[in-house]
């Protein structure tokens, strides 16, 4: 009964532009990124917006290619909700909501090529760089789509890839490298309340309500992937706009937090 | 080589830019279920059944004011060349979840507190565009199955394919180098968007172009969908 | 309760003769075989028996010989009872009834040598094909086990083998020679029901009945499979009966639905 | 090199065509079953022990007219020469679910609404014929627990072997090209046959001779296990 | 090549034998835990979090004399150099089960009858020592979190390196040839030892001397384990 | 209630040095040890102590080394309660104390090198003997980890290792030599009660008191392994006592139990 009466507060609230920690529906939380926190991961990242905190880290080894793409490196991305992270997280096989956050983090790194996966090639056909993503989730108060996007694309700029001998076995004590970049590309969700769209939604904000849209942009403004979530549905005119926020969003905060690009 | 696939708006199997590839829907399919329903999307072949309304079970998982949703979407083994292994994999983890969000607020869940409805949609052959038939094919079987919806959902992808907007792509398009698949599931009646997902490199104008070609191919859709339900009506009542 | 009345009204009536779709006790329903359903496959079946019904697909690869038959093809058979097959059925892990399902169908498959193994090598030792046998059942009601037995074999004979090029890269696309092919083999299965014997049992019967002895004959009328199944037991003279019988209804079926043969 | 195995109706360990292998049984082997047994069969050892009639666990596996059985066949590790990774496996499901229909009319488990019965057999070393030394096994461990049964099942094998028929055969005859496997589960007090399964290429004849041949193979079999259950009785009185 | 690690008492990193790596302890960081902690010990890092006292979910788990413990203890996939999977492990099985057998006698789990207090050890860069950091970080995160115990767990391992005892090994260390790594869990307020694992190759005299050693070691690490609860507890009330 | 009276008298019995028994609280039960238990393993060994009974094996193949040891041979250990041992016992994926088990025993092992793993290294970096040694326990009467270790032990002086061809195929019906041995070891499990220290419990001791030391000491007396278990506590002083009962009890085990040595 309180949590029906506290939804539908944050619901009225939202229609008439309020949040609850007084921030406008297009205004996201405060962000700070810090690298390097894992010095055995080829790169890694925390990420923290308002209380959300993630952690990404790239591994890599040494693969077979794809059947299908024999010259190009190999993505494996992974989420998990580290059990002390929320109450309701388990322990176990991921659940649909990790593996939906994984997956959509991994298609907008690999659909944007930010990294250069033919630059990953070693001996077509036979032997290429696998770039293994892992997502953790720490602690969870809302989007954390977005928090995970960045943390992944903060640590492949971190990452610097291990060497390799003649007989390919490979040094992880001496990285040397950088990850080599195309673009950068970042996912900003936005909810919809009633015809009011919001970014950068809070965990009590994500029990009210609960349709999303996740848009991937990269550095050029386009958009590389989409994943609509959440019972509810969009208009065409949604869609559009939502492309719109996203595209402008990505673009704030390439410019603030990633200025490096390409190499 | 590089020859085009499309040429004066012609595609490789003769459709135009906006068409549909050949829909055959037949609702009825599953003895046992409560509904059913047999779609073929061009070379795509997928049955779905439902269950339902139904007991929870295990019955701590009830809710006290709605029916809850389980859906399942499976590749049978030797619905693709390289033989899909049975058992879970994350790919039909996630499509089962984007489907089962686009259906919840179609169906009237509220009229079955304490209830479950289960979908389960097999993929007996997969071309392009699998989930998209899967969702049209549960979309009939649970008309079919006299479960309460605000309508009938209707599911294409849409794209771009050598610089041209085209409706329902298939294998070989999907595989041109420039190739956007922008697979949608809409409430043909009202326009409502309940699946949208998207992978490629595409400006905010050719989004909106591409989602727009999808509301015709839901509405085509939709029209195959009715004359399957009316069709098996028909037969029942004979 | 009513289920009891009911159980025990089809076992009376079986004991006088009498089934519920006024079949006589060894006639099988009316069966369609429809193959190459799955365009995929190398080769498929959909075998509706009555109401049930399941479909058969058949996938190659290559893969190392087993230890003990160097020279020979090996085949993989699993059984699965889809979800929407039945409200009892379950995803997950295959349950008893699906592994002995899938396994009796291999054994008569592997036994009879429906399929010239030996044909299917290629380099001794090293490479042979792998022949994968998936049976999905749609509908159940009952007899899966003859339904599955006609499934796998009419897929047997739809299908065409991929081809290989020198560095054994398979081509699916281009699917030229047929499976070789030693003999026809099918199950029947006889159930028992007080002193009567009875064939191609539906659902229903099968709540009612639970005795059975599956019997695999081959095209010369030799068997090269049994198994039997259910808690009760019979005697040295009702399992000849039973071999007898299945000899004849397999040699009706060959002869029915199964024209060509070896090649 | 094709030399033949069995000559003049001798079989390569000297045996007659239709004489079983040493057969080994003592009952009461653990000490914190209910009943237990240990079967030396040739050189094929196995162990089973049975916990019940006991309380069903979760309880919605009830069944309120008779107890349930639950049956599980395992090889230990070591018991073969490629080494049995330990965890599920198809064969062992297989073998769990014929040798429980085997047992389940036998025992009187109406006795037991409510209750569950667990049955395990644990392969030690797997030679020739380790389901039919599991099953003789159980069966003694049944009695020793008091479980009500209508009589001791025994369980043998016979088959073909170079045209001869052959009771009871070894893993060296089970190598003949021609050879068929016929393992067989018995009330032998009646002749009912509860257990049932055959791999090779037979005409009915032969089957019929094989099957005949393994109800020989099961009297002589209940003998040594009526045996093993008096000494067991003795020892206990003594 | 084989030149010597430790020279004149003083190591590689340029500790004395008897001293420990740098300790970083920041308790309160996770924000929905009822109590966490985040310990830098050298270069290993570590997160734990403590949930509880809390419902026992199943509730057949539950004990109506005391609160259940439940300990997690898991490497995060990019914390080593070969990527660790996701997934059961049974190294990291066994240490959750030291660590809370370790835990178990301290904290007063006859309060809480019918609860259940889950405990997770995260380890987010793994050099040498995770297990003694995460110990020393739950220690932390269970005082956080107000769970009543007779005292902070504290952690450390001792052992041998070229023939000297040392106090808290680097991975560095833990390569030389005669190394033995001995990690010891301590009531520090006691010196009651509730974790103890050893491997390696050594005299009884030798254990006395490290065990001896990780006495000292527990008593500095409990100190600024103190001071972490008190920035905690001053940050708060400021 | 019962349960905790029994505790109750079986802790003030062990306080006033009685057990229910009758036997010292240093004195182990009665120990045989039958070698060859399963002919189809490598070397394999039965261990009764008192009414506990566990079986160990040994199984060997060919592997490639660990990354960190490429001149050694490969330990694998598993320990597994077989579901007919005890009532509480299930089948399943091995429980924590399954876990530990294994782990202490193959500690024990690894640790003392008891194995030559250098010996069998075959060719270095690529082709090793793997040694599989898995463990059931048959009947449940407490001290599993002395008893495992025991039957650790004997397997391994057990065993004879299977010849390899030139193609290094593996022959196991020709086993010739024994496993190269450095040393013999075995775990002591001391527990305490009160301020008593006792040895070799059965099921009803380790119901009533928990709190363990496991020592494993080699021949010439110096430790290679230790595992403290159970919720409570040791002085500095209890371990060292208890290092030196292990120590005095291994040696008497090894003189009466095995002679043989190295080789």
């Amino acid at each position: 009964m309180t949590a029906k009466l506290t939804k539908d507060y944050i619901v009225n609230q939202i229609k008439r532009n309020i949040r609850g920690d007084d921030r406008k529906l297009d205004e996201m939380r405060e962000l700070t990124i810090e690298r390097g926190v894992s010095a055995n991961a080829e790169g890694s990242a925390r990420v923290k917006l308002g209380k959300t905190e993630v952690i990404a880290g790239i591994k890599m080894d040494l693969a077979e290619p794809y059947p299908d793409s024999q010259d190009k490196g190999v993505l494996t991305s992974s989420a998990e909700f580290l059990p002390l992270a929320a109450p309701e997280f388990e322990a176990g096989r991921p659940g649909e909501v990790e593996v939906e956050l994984g997956r959509v983090v991994d298609r907008g790194i690999r659909e944007a090529e930010v990294i250069d996966f033919k630059k990953l090639c070693i001996v077509e056909g036979e032997k290429v760089w696998r770039v293994f993503m892992d997502i953790v989730v720490i602690n969870h108060d809302g989007n954390l789509m977005d928090a995970s996007g960045l943390a992944a694309m903060a640590a492949i700029l971190d990452a610097k890839m291990p060497t390799i001998d003649k007989d390919y076995k490979i040094d992880y004590n001496k990285r040397e490298k950088p990850l080599p970049l195309t673009t950068i590309a970042l996912p900003i969700t936005v909810m919809k309340c009633g015809n009011k769209l919001i970014i950068d939604t809070t965990a009590d904000e994500e029990e009210a309500i609960d349709t999303r849209l996740t848009v991937t942009t990269n550095e050029s403004g386009n958009i590389s992937s989409m994943q609509k979530g959440g019972p509810g549905g969009f208009t065409v005119e949604e869609i559009v706009e939502i492309c719109k926020i996203a595209g402008k969003k990505t673009d704030e905060l390439i410019k603030k937090h990633f200025k490096s690009k390409k190499n | 080589m590089s020859e085009k696939l499309i040429n004066k708006g012609i595609r490789p199997d003769g459709r135009k830019l906006d068409e549909i590839r050949p829909l055959k829907i037949k609702a009825g399919v599953v003895d046992r279920a409560d509904g059913s329903a047999y779609v073929e999307f061009g070379t795509t072949k997928v049955i779905s059944a439902v269950y339902g309304p139904k007991k929870v079970h295990p019955r701590h998982m009830e809710n006290s004011k709605k029916a809850i949703l389980k859906v399942r979407y499976n590749m049978i083994p030797f619905s693709v060349y390289d033989r899909k292994r049975p058992g879970y994999d994350k790919r039909s983890v996630e499509i089962a979840k984007v489907v089962s969000e686009a259906l919840e607020n179609v169906i009237f869940l509220e009229e079955f507190p304490k209830s479950a409805i289960d979908i389960d949609m097999e993929i007996i052959q997969a071309d392009a565009g699998t989930r998209v038939a899967a969702i049209t094919a549960a979309s009939v079987a649970l008309a079919d199955a006299g479960i309460p919806m605000r309508g009938l959902i209707s599911s294409v992808a849409a794209g771009r394919v050598e610089g041209n907007i085209v409706l329902d792509l298939t294998k070989e398009e999907e595989d041109a180098s420039d190739a956007i698949d922008l697979p949608v599931a809409m409430l043909a009646r009202t326009g409502e968007i309940t699946l949208l997902q998207m992978d490629g490199d595409a400006s905010v104008d050719e989004i909106e172009k591409i989602v727009r070609m999808t509301e015709k191919g839901c509405k085509d859709i939709e029209k195959i969908q009715g004359k399957a339900l009316i069709e098996k009506y028909n037969a029942n009542t004979a």
